[in-house]
Order: C-alpha cells, then structure tokens, then sequence
C-alpha cells in the first residue's frame, strides 16, 4: 500500500461508512449510497472536518503552549489547575464564551459588526485547507498554494478595520487604524522575504518548496529573508513588539474592545490561528518542512506520520522563539513601527531577494551545499 | 544615549545587538524556573504553614518565603471568653468603630459579662484592640481567609471568637508593656457623692468603697445629703479602662498623676 | 534663613501689611500678613527671597475666620517658610497665588472646594476633589461626618 | 527598662490568664482544614503534573448523567474561567496586583484580567467606592455581559471600610451593585483573594437554573 | 480623522489608580490633556480631626499605599512636633529603614507598572515577585503586607525581631542582583531607548514653577533631596548620595528610580548595622497617658475635659518615594488633631500634566504616566 494521504484516508473512511451504510440498506439505497459520486463527496466532507478539527485543536494547543511557555518565562507556572497541566484551560474558556452574551453597543453597525469577526474567522481558517503538513497530507496539487495562502492571509486588516468601524467606539475605530496601517505596511517586506525563497525553489507550490529543501535549509543562505518575514510575521499577528493594535495600556482592548462572548472569541482565536500560519509558514519556508536533515537516523522519520509529528515539533519550537519574544521586548510605538517597516524591512527584503538570485546563479554553496537538481 | 546619572554603579547595560540582552536575562529566567518556579501553588502551599516554608520555600533557593515571622501575622482575632474581663478597652480602642460589646452567658444578671463581637467587613486589622486588651484575651491570629457570601457572616459573635482560640493557630506573641508612667484615676473629692457605681462595675474589682468620717455639722452650714464613702482605686490591680468615669454620675472621677 | 532676615527684606515692601514674623521649628520663619498684600508678599518671596517653590497652600477653619497657609522652599537657603493669613468667614477670599507660582492651581482649587475660601482671579477654579456641583465644604468644622448610629456604637452602655 | 518596649518572647503567663498559648502550633492551621476539602476533584489537581481531569469528568459525568451534562458543563467553564476586570480603584488593587504577580499567580485559575468590561465575567470592586465614582461603577457593571459576578474585595468594598464615615465613601458596594461574595481584610492577602475566587467557584459549581 | 476627546479612565489600564485623563488628540498626537482627580477622594483629613493621634496612623497607611511607612512616618513626625516630643534614636534608625524599604518596595511597584505601560510584560512578574520579598519582611515584624501601623507618636510599635538584620541582609543581596536584571529588561533593549527617550521632558524650570519633586525633579537635575537638604530622623548620619540625571525625559527618571534604589540598598546596609549592634528602647518615655500607650483606650470627648495639654503646631516633610510629602498638624491641645493637611507630590506632579503630555502621541502616555508613579491614593487623599 502506498504512503497514505490525506485524501486517502478520508477515502477509506468515506468508502468504509458507505459499505457499513449501505449493507443495512435496501439494495436501491445501498447502490446510491456506495456509488462512485457519493462516496467522493462524502470524502471532501470529511476531509475538511479533519483539517478544521485539526485545526481547532491545534490552535487551542497554541495558546496552551504560550500560556504555559509564557508562565515559565515569569516565573510562575501558567493555567495547570483545569485539567492535566491545564490542558482543558483554553477549552472552558472556550465554553464560556460560547455562552456569554454579545453585547451590541446601541450605536454599533449591527452587519459589521457581526460580519467583522466572523469573516475574520472563516478567512484565517480557510488558509489551513491548502497548506501542506505531510507530504501528500494537503488538498493536492495546486501551483500556487504560498500565493494563495498569503493572498488569504492579507485578507485580515479588512475585517478587522471594518468591525473596529463598527463598533462605535474611539479605541477600537484607533485600533482599527493602526491595524490596518501597520498591516499594509508589513505587506511588502513580507512578500519580498516570500519571492526571495520563490525564486531559490522556482516554485510557488509549497510542496516544491519543501522538496528543494532536502539539501539544505533555506534559513542558513537566506537569514535575511527569514529576520524580514518573522519581523513582518510578528507585525501580521499583532505579537509583542507589534501589538500595537491592540495596546493595552493605551487603547484598552483595542479593536476588539467592544466584543464579548462568541465574537470575542472568534477575534482570540482567529489571532492564535494567524499565529499557527505564520509558525507554519515558517517552517515550510525556512526549516524544510516536515524533512529532517540527511544525518539524521532515518529511526526517526521511518515510522508512519512521522512527517507530520516532526512538522509539528518544529511549528511548535517556532512558535516558542514567537512567545520568547513576546516575554523580553517592550511594544514600538506606530511611527517607529511604520518607519521600521518602510525604511528597514523594505530595503532589507530586497537585499535578501538579491541574495536569493544570487544563490540560483551559484547553484552551490559552502557551507550549506547545493540545490537539487531539478 | 543623551541621559548621564551620577552613580556609583553605573549602569552598563547598553544594548547589545538590539534586543539580545533582555531576551537572554528572559531565556536564563526561563531555565531557572523551568524545575521549579516561585509560584507557591496556594491551596495546596501556603506561607503560614512552617513545613512547607523550611521544605520548600527556603530550600529551593527561591524567594519565596524569605523573612517570615508569621505569629505576629494580624488577622482573625481569637477571644479567650474564659478570661476576658469585660472591660470595654477593646471596644474603645477600636478606630473603626467594628466592635460591640454584647452579653454573653457566664456573669450574674446584676452584672452580665459582656465580649466583643467584631464586624470583620470593618474591621481594618490594626490590632489597638489586642494591644489594649490588659487580660491578653483578644489576640490576632494567622488566619487571613474571610470570604463569605452574605454580608452578616462577617460578624463574629464571641463565642464564634472563642472557636477561633481554640483551633490554638499561632498566635501574635508581641505584648506591649505598660507605660511606665500611667496615668492614675484620681477623685475630685467635694463632688463624690459615695454612690458606688464606680466600684460595682469596675471590671477587675481593684476599687473598694472606704469609710470616710462623717463631718459635724456647722453652724450655718448644711451637711451634704451622701453616703460617706470614697472609691479607693488599687493602680496596680487597675488596667486604666476608664469604666469608673464613665459611669461616675457626677463626673468626680478624673485622669491624672498621682502625686 | 532666620525669621530677622526675612523681616529685613519683607518690612519694607509690606509696610503696615506685614503683622509679624514669628519662628517656627524646622522651617525659616512663619510670615504672617493681611491679605490686601498677598499678591506682593508672593512676588516678594519668590524673587527677593528666592522661594522659587510653593509646595502646599492648605486653609484651616477657626469658626471665628479662616487662615490660608503657604509652604515655600527655598534652593538657595535649604529651607522652608511658611506664609499664612487670616480672613474672615463671612467673606473669605484672598488673591491667588497662581500668578506668581503656577503650582497652586490645583493646591487652590482644592482649598476652595473643602475650605470654602475663594481665590481672587484663579484661571480655573472648578471642583477637584469632590464631584461637579457638590454643595459642601467638607473641612469646615460646621460640617459633621458621624451619623448618629455610627456614634453609637462608641458610647458607653455599661 | 522605662517606657515601652516590646516583648519579643511570649510573656509569662499571668494568673487571670493562664490558658493562653501562645506558642506555635505544629498542626496545619485551621484555614487549612477548613478550605481543602470543598471539592475533592480539586484535591487531586493538587500537582501540577498529576492527571486528575480524568477522574473529574468521570466522576462529573457518573453524578450528573448524560442527561444533565449540558449545565454542568457550562458550570464547569464559567467557574475555570473567570475573567476580572483589569480596573484598580485603592489599597487592595496593589494586593490584586500581587495575587497576578508570580508568587500567587491567579492564572493558575484560569483567572486573567481583561481591560474591556465586555470581555470580564468578573467584577472585582478592590477598594474604596466613592460617590464619584459609583455611576461608573454602576455603568462598568452594567457593561459587563451576562453571567457576571462581583467580588467585593476588602473592607471598604464590603462595608466603607475605614473611611465609611466619610463624606464621599460608599458604605459598601452592595448598595450599588449584587455582591457575591465578600472578602474581608485590609486589604486582604493575595491568597484571601484565591480564597474568594474559590468561594465563587464553589458557588457556580452550584447553580441551578 | 478630526479633533477628538477621549478619556482615558477611571476604568483604564494606564491610570494605575481612579483618575480620568481627559485627551483632546488629533489623530494620535496629543493636542490637550485635563486631568480630573477625585474618584478616590476620601475625606482623610475630615476623618483625621475624629481619631486620635495614634488612629490616624491607620489611615496614613491608606494615605498611599505602596508607601504606607513612609507616610506614617511623615504623618509622625509633624505630630511629634505639634505634641513636643522626642523619639529615641533607635526608634529613628528603625524609622529611616523603614522609609527606606518602603521606597525600594514602592519604586519596585512603579517599575513593574511603568514597563507594563510600555508593553514588557514579563518584568512586572518579577517586580512584584521582589516586592513581595520587602513585604514579607515588613510582615515579621509588623505584622502586616502593606498596612502596617507601625509608627505611634513617640516611637514605634514594638522592636524588631532578632533574626531581622540576617533577613533584611538576605533580601537586600537578592535585590541587588535582580535591579541588574531589570536594567537588562529595559536598558538593554535598544526598543526601550527607542519608546522613552526624548520623551515627556520636563525642564527644571518648569518642574520648580509647578511644583514638581521627588525623582521628576531629579531627572532634571535639580539635586534636591530632604534627606540630604532638611535631615530628618537620622539621615545626616547614614552616608548615601542623590541620583540626578539631566535628561529630565522617561528614561532619566528610569535611571534616577533604579539609582535611588541602590543607594537605599546603600542606607539600609548601615541603618541594618547600626540596629544591630545598638539595642535600646524604641517608644519615648515620659509620654502623656493617653498617648503613652500604643493604644488610645480613652481618647474619647467627654472624659478628659479636666485636662489641658500644651497647643502646637507641627510641620514635617518627608522624601518620600515619590517625592517630597509634607504634613500640617495643629494641636489645639485635645486628644485629636485640630487640622491635619497633607501635601501629596503626585498631586502636584500631576497638576503639571499638560506641561509633559501635549505634543507628544497617545501611545507615548502610558510610559510618561508611568514614569510620573502616580499613587491616587495620596492625591485624592
């Protein structure tokens, strides 16, 4: 039996729930059920629950790990009475929100401001369809997969300006504005840090990506690109130092000062989904994906989803460096965060772009060694 | 850096590489309260318990617990009922006005005994009630958890007080001494009427009623209507709670020195 | 800085307003004067005896009148000195001192609200303390704060 | 020695008083027995790394039944994540600040302070309520979503305090705002905050709606 | 986007305390600010003519809360000298150490609120971990965290424990080691210059006309310190010297803060040494009854109308971690203090607000309130 895919597996499943189905099933019934067309579509159906499950789960795992990599950074222990080590922590927050009552400001614009949140939500979710985390655990072969996932992913200030707008409220509407600008601005280095590992692999499909990298990482010849995309990351999650939109010592909660309960929720959520893109972006970027290096023991990588534990590890171990960052830097103010973004990061990126062409013309370098050959 | 300090230890803490060195003190932080952090973990760990001060609160090598002496902690009063004189010293000591005197079984119906009962939602734990109490009755324990859901919950009636001395918590050892120069109650003798008021409620019984001679009359001159006694106070055996003068219905009874 | 210097500088400039300078523990002089003056005294005191630094203008009520005291510090001499004057209750107001040291805008606005002594040309004399539009004057010793059942538990019921 | 000095040693007994102990007791103190045992499943999250959610949802669905799960359930969440209001208003902010602070560490409850009234389950009056400020007070409270609760912390949220004979102090929020449960101390320690937010714990675990 | 009004309090994460910063902001730079005080005004000096003398200690701890002793010992002193007496010396030594633990553990509390306000959240963890250290000792031997009445006219409560001087020894090696880490947090970091530099200046002349003390003042290098310019207790003994640094921006009075915190650290080596070897009574002998005890058992109107005390006025000032306190008291020859008038440094360091705040951005206001160290308490008093 081949490696087993995504796709594969919720075949299986979808083709084993249709026989099990259709057994019990008069025989017009059961032909229906088994047939080629429904068991394919119920497959889609339970793939994505996968990934969403997947999703949910590891983004609340997330915020575990910060909560509690966060605690031993101060000095203290972190959320540990709820559940083992506080693991079901994020989960009755989670609940409690979810019952909590939306308070709508009188004033507030009711459609976006439902809207804002919601959307905020299924757009940083729907990036997760289409990146890889194993090899052929993916949606399958689209060309573009980084462009889309960036395209997606810049999405965001939109919604969240438009639910600041509409809340009514002073330091959301700044929270807003910061949002918005620091957003764009952090766009473009953030795509030149992008193009210039595109043009080392020659793809923007994330599964070539990955598959150039089984020589070397990208992070040794491209450090560059890796300091611009995780300073743009960190300003694209709103993390400490680039918090701003929501600064809590100046603007109280900032955008999302308005929302309580389920959209509060949603916007929590949303930021710790955006910050699992940005470790995962990493990681397919710069640290070869789920690959290890060629010394290590292939004891370690033998065994079946391999390719997705050592994914998450290093998504896991990204997201630390994220937290480590976010527990020793004090948070930039707008026009110092705007000037980085524009005076330094730009001109960085491109540098690191320069360096990228660079490193195509000279196919090998020491120490890292050279690109596979295509 | 435009800002120069004049110091004695100058502050050499320029960044290096832009943020390398806060994030190095945070890493190093990280590894040492990766074993064990200074979170004491408090329903199960708590300061007052002196296991788990020498265990782990000196042991571990962090600062948790460092200079404790928690006997003279200020908080839940513990009232020995058994000894307490009713002498009202706590009561008038008392600059949040949160304690009442109220009746409790034990004293003879001419005289009921009376203890403290003490509103803990007023009470700001300044101890110049334990400070004043002459009998060493009313102390302040180590107990510091009050949280209650109905508001008169937090009045503690004095047998509630007593339940308190008796689950023995450590209690406050500092007992102040007595001024040296105190104060006596002196009697402003033409206005005495010899009624003995101040005698029957004198907590500690330290005021006898003396004989004194009766005067012969004068001509001319009218015999005060009066018992012929005087209070005689025992300044030893006195605890200064001022009950004599309080009840003194002619206000002969006055502080000062005796001479 | 002794009480005799500071006669020495102020007596001139005052004249009949300056009723005496007395000493005081711990601080140079305790200067008191009538309050037609009061703006001269200021400019006096911080100019001619260099107390550059009003630290505190606070009143008190004798019931019969008020006394508004100032506290002033000298860099120079290391040491205090304290300004007071007396006005009457019926019509306690006396000229600020904001003018001359901008300090004691909110020290004034304070005095005003819980003293009841109003400050002649104050840029802003508004509520500080206690909420827009509140009617009393806290510090007066007219002005009783004890309710009758909170006295009650302090009196004696042997 | 004259005038007043302090005894640092417990004094000789005197004889009206012989029965005072004064010296240290080698029991656990009382509070330590009056507070452990209010909920077992807690008992056994006492180390960190012991696995005890297990038991308790176990146990949690075995006593309600399937039937009952959906309000325990949503008890269980509200009473581990309790969200205060991140506001200080006098003395015993200092001492909320402090049960955040690494030592006592409330986070531990799951208990995190939120800037927006919004986002708070959890109004924590931590000091002196003036009239000033009681419309505000009001307001924030009135702000907060659903469910919601108030602890009043310390002596002058509780009953004035202090201060309560003041001009300007509010004797006790209740007359403000329901109150759920009263800490009393001035302030009072961190841990009586963790004991209070025990207390209410403890009261949500047993509501019924 | 126009002109705008925000407030910003009484509920809000910069105000450390119930006050309400009205911001007028274009955009997001400051146009006008109007500071409205008195959300937590509590009537102290109303109260304070009720209670006796020693009664008001209780409340001076209140006064200020993170500098509780530092209070009372102003508060003292104004009342010793309106009720003419004299403290023993070791009663002052323990005083002096007092105020200066109360200083490390309030500077403590500014720096773990101040680099919150800059968004570092890790520090204010370890600053109130340090704090709880200075607390932990006031605790062995007051009996309390942080309200201690402590002090009483004539002395203090009661002696210090034996085993203080080892303790207070322990604490002061440790804290010295963290201020290193605490520079390392904000000093070390190149975004910390970045935040506070150049920001919410003050000139000496601005801060002497509106009447601004304590380390505000010192950062504009004005070396001004009561301990060293109007001794009180026994600061002319005890050797130490004063911070000044000449930005007079944030991050100056970052440094006077820390500064003032080592040479604390400095005092209370020699306050610790001095108490050590230089046992004594700690409460004046000789004091009227009513004021003798610790207590005041009979300080009530209508029993000691047959006696008559001699009338004073007292005046003390104080530097006390935030600036310079001073405190009136007049003695009308009662148990109660006739007036009691409190000067609070915050009150005036905020009465200056719009000479630091306008000009710059609403994001720059958290740090420079932070660095001004507001306690509301001791302002609305």
């Amino acid at each position: 039996m081949s490696q087993a895919t995504l796709y594969s597996v919720s075949y299986d499943l979808s083709n084993t729930i249709a026989s099990a189905l259709g057994s019990v099933l008069p025989s017009g019934a059961r032909d229906l059920i088994t047939s080629s067309g429904v068991v394919t579509g119920f497959a889609v159906v339970i793939f994505a629950v996968i990934i969403l499950a997947a999703t949910m789960l590891n983004t609340i795992l997330l915020i575990w790990w910060e909560r509690k990599l966060l605690g031993r950074f101060m000095d203290r222990r972190g959320a540990m009475h709820v559940g083992f080590a506080g693991l079901l922590q994020n989960f009755a927050d989670g609940f409690k929100l979810f019952r909590k009552d939306t308070v709508k400001p009188r004033e507030a614009d009711p459609l976006g401001f439902y809207f804002g949140p919601t959307a905020y939500m299924i757009t940083s979710l729907a990036i997760f369809g289409i990146l890889p985390i194993s090899s052929g655990w993916d949606t399958g072969a689209l060309p573009l997969t980084l462009l889309l996932a960036l395209a997606i992913f810049a999405f965001a200030p939109l919604f969240i300006f438009v639910s600041a707008w509409s809340s009514n409220n002073k330091y959301s509407l700044m929270g807003g504005m910061r949002s918005a600008a620091q957003m764009i601005a952090y766009e473009v280095p953030l795509l030149l840090a992008v193009v210039s590992v595109v043009i080392v692999a020659g793809s923007f499909d994330l599964n070539t990506i990955v598959y150039e990298q089984q020589n070397y990482w990208f992070w040794g010849p491209l450090i560059l690109a890796l300091i611009v995309f995780v300073a743009a990351m960190l300003a694209e999650m709103e993390r400490i130092p680039f918090d701003l939109p929501e600064a809590e010592a100046e603007l109280v909660e900032g955008w999302n000062t308005e929302y309580g309960g389920m959209f509060f929720a949603f916007f929590m959520f949303t930021d710790y989904l955006r910050a699992l893109v940005g470790s995962v972006l990493v990681v397919l970027l710069f640290f070869g994906g789920w690959t290890l290096p060629s010394w290590v023991p292939s004891v370690a990588t033998s065994w079946p989803l391999a390719g997705i534990f050592w994914f998450m590890v290093k998504t896991y171990i990204v997201f630390g460096v994220f937290v480590w960052i976010r527990a020793s830097l004090p948070r930039v103010r707008t026009d110092q965060l705007l000037r980085v973004g524009w005076n330094r990061m730009i001109p960085l990126g491109l540098v690191s772009v320069f360096v990228a062409a660079l490193l195509v013309v000279a196919k090998c370098v020491w120490p890292f060694g050279c690109l596979p050959t295509p | 850096m435009a800002t120069e300090i004049t110091a004695t230890e100058k502050p050499n803490q320029n960044p290096i590489l832009w943020v390398a060195r806060p994030m190095a003190t945070a890493a190093r932080q990280f590894a040492k309260s990766l074993f064990r952090p200074s979170t004491i973990v408090y329903p199960y760990e708590r300061l007052e318990d002196p296991e788990f001060r020498e265990k782990v609160a000196v042991a571990s090598g962090k600062p948790i617990g460092l200079g404790q002496v928690w006997d003279n902690y200020r908080g839940v009063h513990a009232l020995n009922i058994a000894t307490c004189i009713s002498c009202n010293l706590c009561q008038f000591s008392c600059p949040d006005l949160c304690i009442e005197m109220v009746t409790v079984p034990g004293g003879d119906p001419k005289h009921p005994k009376k203890c403290p009962e003490i509103d803990y939602g007023k009470c700001s734990y300044c101890g110049f009630c334990s400070d004043a109490c002459p009998e060493g009755c009313l102390t302040m324990t180590t107990r510091y958890e009050l949280s209650v859901t109905k508001r008169s919950d937090m009045v503690y009636s004095p047998q509630r007080l007593n339940e308190v001395f008796k689950t023995k918590l450590p209690m406050n050892p500092i007992r102040l001494a007595r001024p040296a120069n105190e104060d006596s109650i002196l009697l402003d003798v033409p206005l005495c009427i010899g009624c003995n008021a101040c005698a029957r409620d004198c907590p500690t019984q330290c005021i006898t009623m003396l004989d004194i001679p009766k005067p012969e009359a004068k001509a001319g001159e009218k015999i005060p209507k009066r018992i012929w006694k005087e209070p005689v106070v025992n300044d030893s055996d006195c605890v200064r709670c001022g009950t004599c003068i309080s009840v003194c219905p002619k206000e002969c009874l006055f502080w000062g020195t005796r001479k | 800085m002794q009480p005799d210097d500071l006669t020495r500088v102020l007596a001139p400039k005052l004249g009949e307003n300056l009723l005496g300078v007395e000493a005081f523990e711990g601080m140079a002089g305790r200067v008191r004067f009538r309050r037609e003056a009061a703006l001269d005294l200021f400019r006096a005191v911080r100019d001619d005896l260099s107390f550059a630094h009003l630290s505190m203008v606070g009143g008190i009520d004798w019931v019969d009148h008020r006394e508004v005291f100032y506290v002033a510090w000298s860099d120079s001499a290391r040491q205090y000195v304290l300004l007071s004057t007396d006005v009457p209750a019926t019509d306690a107001h006396v000229e600020t001192a904001s003018a001359v040291w901008p300090s004691a805008n909110w020290h004034e606005r304070e005095t005003w609200e819980l003293v009841d002594i109003t400050f002649d040309h104050h840029p802003d004399l508004r509520h500080l303390l206690t909420p827009d539009g509140y009617a009393f004057h806290p510090l007066l010793r007219s002005f009783k704060i004890h309710e009758p059942e909170e006295l009650e538990v302090k009196t004696r019921h042997v | 020695m004259g005038g007043l000095t302090a005894a640092q040693a417990p004094p000789a007994p005197s004889p009206r008083n012989p029965t005072v102990d004064l010296q240290l007791s080698n029991e656990l103190p009382m509070a330590t027995q009056a507070a452990v045992p209010f909920i077992e499943i807690e008992a056994l999250r006492a180390k960190e790394f012991i696995p005890a959610s297990k038991e308790a949802l176990t146990s949690l669905i075995a006593e309600q039944g399937q039937a009952k799960l959906i309000r325990p359930m949503f008890n269980w969440s509200g009473r581990n994540s309790l969200f205060p209001l991140h506001w200080g208003l006098a003395c015993c902010a200092i001492e909320f600040a402090a049960a955040f602070g690494a030592r006592w560490d409330a986070e531990r409850f799951g208990v995190v302070a939120r800037s927006s009234p919004r986002q708070a389950d959890l109004m924590i009056v931590n000091g002196t309520v003036t009239w000033k400020v009681a419309h505000k007070l009001i307001t924030l409270y009135e702000q907060m979503a659903e469910p919601k609760w108030v602890i009043a912390m310390g002596n002058c949220a509780t009953g004035g305090g202090p201060f309560r004979t003041a001009y300007s102090v509010v004797p006790g929020v209740d007359k403000l705002v329901p109150v759920d449960v009263y800490i009393a101390g001035c302030p009072p320690r961190p841990e009586a905050l963790l004991d209070g937010i025990l207390k209410l714990e403890q009261l949500i675990r047993e509501r019924k709606e | 986007m126009s002109e705008m009004w925000i407030n910003m309090g009484p509920q809000h994460p910069m105000t450390h305390g119930l006050w309400n910063l009205r911001v007028r902001i274009d955009g997001e730079v400051v146009l006008d600010v109007d500071p409205e005080m008195g959300y937590l005004h509590r009537g102290i000096e109303k109260i304070s003519e009720d209670r006796h003398y020693n009664e008001v200690v209780t409340l001076m701890d209140r006064t200020c809360y993170v500098a509780g002793l530092a209070w009372e010992h102003l508060y003292i002193l104004a009342s010793e000298q309106a009720l003419h007496i004299t403290p023993p010396e070791r009663a002052q030594y323990i005083r002096m150490t007092c105020e200066e633990f109360q200083r490390i553990g309030s500077h403590i509390m500014w720096y773990a609120a101040f680099v919150n306000d800059i968004g570092l959240m890790t520090p204010f963890l370890y600053g109130m971990r340090d704090r709880d250290l200075v607390l932990d000792l006031f605790q062995s031997f007051t009996g309390a965290r942080m309200t201690y009445e402590y002090m009483r006219v004539g002395g203090v409560r009661n002696d210090l424990p034996p085993t203080f001087t080892d303790q207070a020894r322990k604490v002061l090696d440790w804290l010295t080691d963290r201020f290193r880490e605490y520079d390392q947090l904000c000093l070390g970091s190149s975004i910390f210059h970045k935040r506070c530099d150049h920001l919410g200046v003050l000139k000496a002349n601005d801060c002497i006309a509106h009447g601004v003390t304590g380390p505000m003042l010192r950062s504009a290098g004005v070396k001004r310190d009561l301990r060293k310019d109007r001794p009180y207790a026994r600061y002319d003994a005890v050797d130490f010297d004063v911070a000044v640094a000449d930005g007079a921006d944030v991050t100056a009075r970052y440094l006077v803060r820390m500064e003032e915190m080592r040479q604390s650290i400095r005092i209370l080596r020699q306050t610790v040494d001095w108490l050590e070897h230089h046992p004594g009574p700690v409460m004046a002998e000789h004091l009227p009854r009513w004021l003798g005890a610790p207590y005041a058992p009979v300080g009530r109107e209508g029993y000691l109308l047959k006696r008559n005390y001699a009338k004073g006025v007292g005046f003390s000032a104080v530097e006390e971690p935030h600036g310079e306190a001073q405190a009136y008291v007049v003695n009308e020859g009662t148990e109660h203090p006739y007036r009691v008038k409190f000067r609070s440094p915050i009150f005036a360091n905020l009465s200056a607000a719009r000479q630091y705040l306008v000009g710059y951005r609403v994001a720059d206001i958290p740090p420079i309130m932070g660095s001004v160290d507001p306690c509301i308490g001791e302002v609305d008093r």
